[in-house]
C-alpha cells in the first residue's frame, strides 16, 4: 500500500510535534558543540508549516506537501539547518512529482534526491559530522528495502533505524562541515545535532506510515 | 537567565524596534519581513550594501546602517542567521540601480541563505555579488572545512566598502576593496565567561573560576583551548601570536589595531590589553596609524575580546578616514 | 575573579596609558599626576572644563575629552576619588585664561577633593567654579544627608556644557547651563548582578538568580530595594515612575531620553528597554527629540541599566546637537 | 611621661602595620554598605607615608610627623576618607604646634582638633554612621581622661577604648552621610568602615605610647 496526502500531512504534523518534544534537547546538543539553536530553529520552522496545513487545496499530493514544508523551512528556519533542510524537502518534493501514493522505490529515490540535494548545498562528506551521516545510512537502508520489495513503510523504518544509528555514530567524529567544525579535535565525543533532527523527522515519516498502514 | 527582556521570542522584533526609535534620523525599520535600512535609500547610482547574520552581536549590523557604511542590515534571531526573505527585500529596497554588495560573514548558514537570496534578487533584475569575510585565525583552514569563520574584520570591510559605495565606486571597485580589506585582517578572539542565548536560558558553556576558552568565535561557542586565566599581557600575546604567523609583516608596515570586546568586558580592560598590543607590535616594527577600541561585535554578554589587525594600505587608510555616521560609528559628519 | 589585567593595582595606569595610545589624535595623557587633556589644551580665551572621579566607569569621564565637551579627565583609582593633586594639575593645564569649571559628581570624596584642587588652584590665580551633578532619584535627599549622587545626567551636563564653553561662553554662562541640565536630568538604575572591584577580588553583593537590585548607584554599592526578576517592561516602568514623579512633565514638553548600560548588559536588552520607555513617554504625550542609548557611565561589568530623562529647552538642544569630538561620543566632525 | 617624635613615628608604623593587616576586613565592611575601597585606599595611603618617615629632619617634632601624614593622606588616598583623614590630621598637627613632647591634655585637645576637622568638612552628626561616631566618643574619653590626670599614654588608651566601643555601635545605625547613606534602611546591620579605622588607628596610638611609656 503507497504513502498519499494523509500521510504526508500526518508525518508534518508528527515532525512538529516529535521536533517540538526534542526542542530542548536539540538546543543543548548544539550548545554543545555549535551555538544552542538548533532545536528552536527547527521548532519554529515546523511550527510555522503546521497552520499551512489547512490550506492545502482539495486534490493536493505528497509532493505538494513536501514542497509547502520547504518553502516555510526555507522562510522561517534560517541558520544552516533552514537552507540545508529547504533544499531536501523541495528536491524530496521534485522526486515525488504528482504521485498521488508513493510506493517504497518511490521513498527511496525521494531520500535519494533529498540527500543528494544536502549534499549538492553543504559539500559535506561522510564523516564530517552532519546530517549528512544520519541521511546516507537512511538512503543506503531505504534503497536497500526497496529493492528487496519491502513496502513504503517498511522502506520508512529501515531508513528510520538506519538514520538512528548514524547520528549515534557522530558522537565520535571530529567536525569538518558546520560550527562543530571551529572546535576542531573538541568536537568529537557529542552527537551532531543536525544528525539528529533527521533520525526524528524519518522516525516521524515510518510512524505515520506504520499508522497509515495500521488504518 | 537574567535579561532585560520580555518573551525570548520577542527580543529581537523589541530590540530592532527600539534601535529604529532611536535612531529614526538615521535609518528606516521595516518588519515584515524585518530588515533596518539607511532613512534615504534606496540612492540611485549608488552601490548598495547590505549586510546581515544573527542577532547578539550588536552593535553589528544595524548599528553600521548609514552615510558611508551599509545601506541595509538583515538581523535573524538571536545567532541565527536570517532567512532570505528579508535579505531579498532589503536588497531591493537599498538597489540604486548600481548593484547590490552583500557582506556576508563566513558561516554555513549565513552563505546558504544569503546565496538563496542572491538568487531571488538577480532573478528580479538586481546585480548582487557576495563578499565572504573569513578573518578569524582560531580556526583551521582547508578545502574540506566550512573554512574560517568572519568576525571582528567584519566591522572593517562594512566601514571600509562602504566609504567606497559612498564616494561612487562601481560594484566591481566595491567588491575590490572589500575583498582586499578581508584578506588583510586577522583575528583572534578569547572568552572568560560563556553567554546565554534567550530561547536556551542555559550557559553556552561552563569554566571553572580560573579557566578561559582561547580561540573563541562570536557565538558563544566553546573555543579551540581551555587554559588557565593569564595575566593581560600574557592573555594579548596569545592572540597576536597567531595573527602575526598568519600575516607577517615587515618593520615599518602599517597596521589598525581593533580591540574588540565581546560585550560583557568593561572598557578598562580593552584598554589594558590595547596598551600591551601596541607595545609588542611597535616591538615589532608594525605602525599602529589606525585605532578602533571598543564593544564592536559582541556575543550578548560575552566576556571576553578578540584583537584584529588590518595590514593597511594608502587606500585603506583614506576610506576609512572618510565620513561615516551610523549608530555605532561616526565621524566626520 | 575573572578580569584581563595584569596587576589589580596598575589595572588605572595601564588602561589610561592604553586609552592615551589609541586616541592620541585626540587627547594626551599625562601620568604624574595621572590626568587626560585635550590634544589642543589649553585653549586661549576658552571656558576649560574639567571633571572627573574613581575609574571604572569609563568611558566615563576620559572617553568624553575632546572638542566640544571635556578638556581634562581627572581618573582616580577604581571607585575612589582622585585625590586633589592631579585636579589641579589638570585644572592648571586646560587654564586658556577664562576660567575652569569642575563637573562634579555628588560624592562626598569627589566634592571634597575637587574642593580642596579648587582652592589650590585659586591660590595660583585660576578662576574655578564646581557644578555638582545630583539626578539620581533612587537616592532621598535631605539637608542632612549626603544628597542625591550624580549618575548619568553627569554625561549629558559635560556634553552640553562642553558645547557652551566651545562656543565662547563665559563661565557664568557655562555654569548657568551645566546647573539648568543637572536641574533638569532625572536618572533611576538597577542592577542585574553585581561588579568586581579588581582590588576588592569579590563581587560587590550577592543576588539570587530571580533577584534584581533597584535604585543602584554606578558603583557597585546594593540599591535601595531587592525584588524580582520581571519583565523587561515592568523594570523600566519601575525606573520611570519616580523619575517622572519626581520632575513632572506637560503634555508636549521635549526630552532627551538616555538608556544607559552599566557595563555588562548588551545592547540588545537597552534597545528593547529603549522601545518601552518611548512607548511610555509617549502615552504621557512627551516629545523625545533627542536619543542616546549605550554603555556610556558603567560599574565596570555590571549587568544592568539606567534611565535618564532631561527636559530640554532650545538652548540645551542646539548644545546637545553642536559638534563634538570625543572617543566616546562623536558627531558633526 | 610626655610623647615624643619616637611615639610619633612608631605610631605611623603601627598605622600601616594594622591598616595593612585589615585592609581585607575594611574593604568588606565598606563592601557590605559602600564601594568597597575604604581598605584599600587607607592602606595606599599608609604605604605611602612609610618612605617618608627616613626623610625626617633631625629635630622634628611629633607636629611634623602628623603634618607628613596629612599631606600624604591627601595627595594618596582620595575618596572620602582622604580629604576627612587628612584634614584630621592637619588640624592634630596645628594643635600639637611645635611641641617636643605631647602631654595627656595635648592630646586630647589634639584628637579634639582632629575631629573639629572632620566635622567641619565633613558635616557629618553624631548618629549619622560615619568616622565621626567613634571620633567623638574617643574625643569625649580623652577629655575625661586628661582632666581626671591620667599620662598621655592612658588618654590615648581611653579614647581607643572609646573608639572601638563606638565603631561597634554604628552598627545598628541607618546612615545619613556617606555612601552607606544611599542605602537608606539597608545601612543599617553594617559596621561603618571608617569608624572602624578610626577606632584602629587610635589602637595603634595606643599601643605606641604604652610601648614608649614602657621603654
Ligand atoms: N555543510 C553542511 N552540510 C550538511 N549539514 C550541515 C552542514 N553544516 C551544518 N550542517 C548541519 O546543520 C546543523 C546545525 O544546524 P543549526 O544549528 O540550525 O544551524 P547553525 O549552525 O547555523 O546554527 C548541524 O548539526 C549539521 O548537522
Ligand atoms: N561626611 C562625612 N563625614 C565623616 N565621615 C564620613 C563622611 N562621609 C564618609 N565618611 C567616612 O568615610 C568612610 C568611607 O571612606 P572611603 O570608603 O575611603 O571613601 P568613599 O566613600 O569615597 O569610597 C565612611 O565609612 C565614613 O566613616
Ligand atoms: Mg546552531
Ligand atoms: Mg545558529
Ligand atoms: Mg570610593
Ligand atoms: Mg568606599
Amino acid at each position: 500500500m503507497g504513502l498519499d496526502i494523509t500521510w504526508a500531512v500526518d508525518w508534518v504534523r508528527r515532525s512538529a510535534q516529535v521536533i517540538s518534544e526534542h526542542r530542548v534537547e536539540l538546543i543543548t546538543l548544539d550548545r554543545e558543540i555549535g551555538d544552542g539553536d538548533h532545536g528552536e530553529n527547527m521548532d519554529r520552522g515546523f511550527q510555522a508549516v503546521l497552520p499551512k496545513l489547512d490550506d492545502l487545496a482539495a486534490g493536493s499530493t505528497p509532493g505538494d506537501v513536501l514542497k509547502l514544508v520547504a518553502t516555510t523551512l526555507i522562510s522561517t528556519v534560517g541558520g544552516a539547518a533552514g537552507p540545508l533542510y529547504g533544499t531536501a524537502y523541495l528536491k524530496a518534493a521534485a522526486a515525488a512529482g504528482s504521485a498521488v501514493s508513493l510506493d517504497g522505490p518511490a521513498i527511496a529515490a525521494i531520500l535519494t534526491a533529498a540527500r543528494d540535494g544536502v549534499v549538492a548545498r553543504g559539500k559535506a562528506e561522510t564523516g564530517d559530522k552532519t546530517m549528512i551521516d544520519a541521511l546516507t545510512p537512511a538512503v543506503d537502508a531505504a534503497d536497500a528495502a526497496a529493492a528487496a520489495g519491502v513496502d513504503a513503510a517498511g522502506v520508512f523504518a529501515a531508513a528510520a533505524d538506519a538514520a538512528e544509528a548514524g547520528a549515534l555514530a557522530t558522537e565520535p567524529l571530529v567536525a569538518r562541515k558546520g560550527r562543530a567544525s571551529y572546535l576542531g579535535e573538541r568536537s568529537a565525543g557529542h552527537r551532531d545535532p543536525g544528525a539528529e533532527s533527521s533520525a526524528l523527522l524519518l522516525r516521524a515519516a515510518a510512524d505515520a506510515a506504520a499508522a497509515s498502514a495500521g488504518a | 537567565m537574567k535579561k532585560i527582556i520580555n518573551d525570548p521570542k520577542r527580543v529581537v522584533d523589541e530590540s530592532v524596534a527600539g534601535f529604529g526609535l532611536a535612531h529614526a534620523d538615521i535609518v528606516r525599520v521595516e518588519f515584515d519581513p524585518i530588515h533596518v535600512v539607511r532613512a534615504d535609500a534606496p540612492i540611485s547610482g549608488k552601490v548598495g550594501i547590505v549586510s546581515g547574520g544573527g542577532s547578539g552581536h550588536e552593535p553589528l549590523h544595524a548599528g553600521y546602517v548609514g552615510f558611508g557604511m551599509l545601506d541595509a542590515a538583515v538581523p535573524g534571531a538571536v545567532f541565527t542567521s536570517p532567512t532570505p526573505d528579508p535579505i531579498v527585500a532589503a536588497t531591493k529596497a537599498v538597489d540604486g540601480g548600481a548593484g547590490v554588495l552583500h557582506i556576508v560573514k563566513n558561516y554555513t548558514g549565513d552563505v546558504l541563505n544569503f546565496e538563496t537570496a542572491a538568487d531571488l534578487a538577480a532573478a528580479d533584475g538586481i546585480e548582487v555579488r557576495a563578499v565572504i569575510t573569513n578573518d578569524d585565525v582560531a580556526v583551521k583552514d582547508s578545502l574540506y572545512t566550512a573554512g574560517r569563520r568572519g568576525v571582528a574584520g567584519t566591522v572593517l570591510v562594512e566601514k571600509i566598502a562602504g566609504a567606497a559605495a559612498e564616494r561612487g565606486d562601481s560594484l566591481d571597485a566595491v567588491v575590490a576593496v572589500a575583498e582586499r580589506v578581508n584578506a588583510n585582517a586577522r583575528s583572534m578572539g578569547l572568552a572568560l565567561t560563556p553567554c546565554i542565548v534567550p530561547h536556551a536560558g542555559e550557559p553556552s558553556f561552563t569554566l571553572a573560576e580560573d579557566e578561559i576558552e582561547i580561540g573563541i568565535g562570536i557565538h558563544g561557542e566553546p573555543g579551540r583551548e581551555r587554559v588557565k586565566l593569564e595575566p593581560a599581557d600574557r592573555l594579548v600575546d596569545r592572540l597576536l601570536e597567531p595573527i602575526l604567523d598568519d600575516l607577517p609583516y615587515e618593520r615599518g608596515e602599517r597596521a589598525l589595531l581593533f580591540v574588540n570586546g565581546m560585550g560583557g568586558t568593561p572598557q578598562v580592560e580593552l584598554y589594558l590589553a590595547y596598551r600591551r598590543a601596541a607595545e609588542v607590535l611597535e616591538e615589532r616594527g608594525i605602525q599602529i596609524t589606525r585605532s578602533l577600541v571598543g564593544n564592536f561585535i559582541t556575543a550578548l554578554e560575552m566576556q571576553g575580546m578578540s584583537i584584529t589587525l588590518l595590514k593597511l594600505d594608502d587606500e585603506m587608510v583614506e576610506l576609512w578616514d572618510a565620513p561615516v555616521q551610523t549608530a555605532a560609528l561616526r565621524w566626520g559628519r
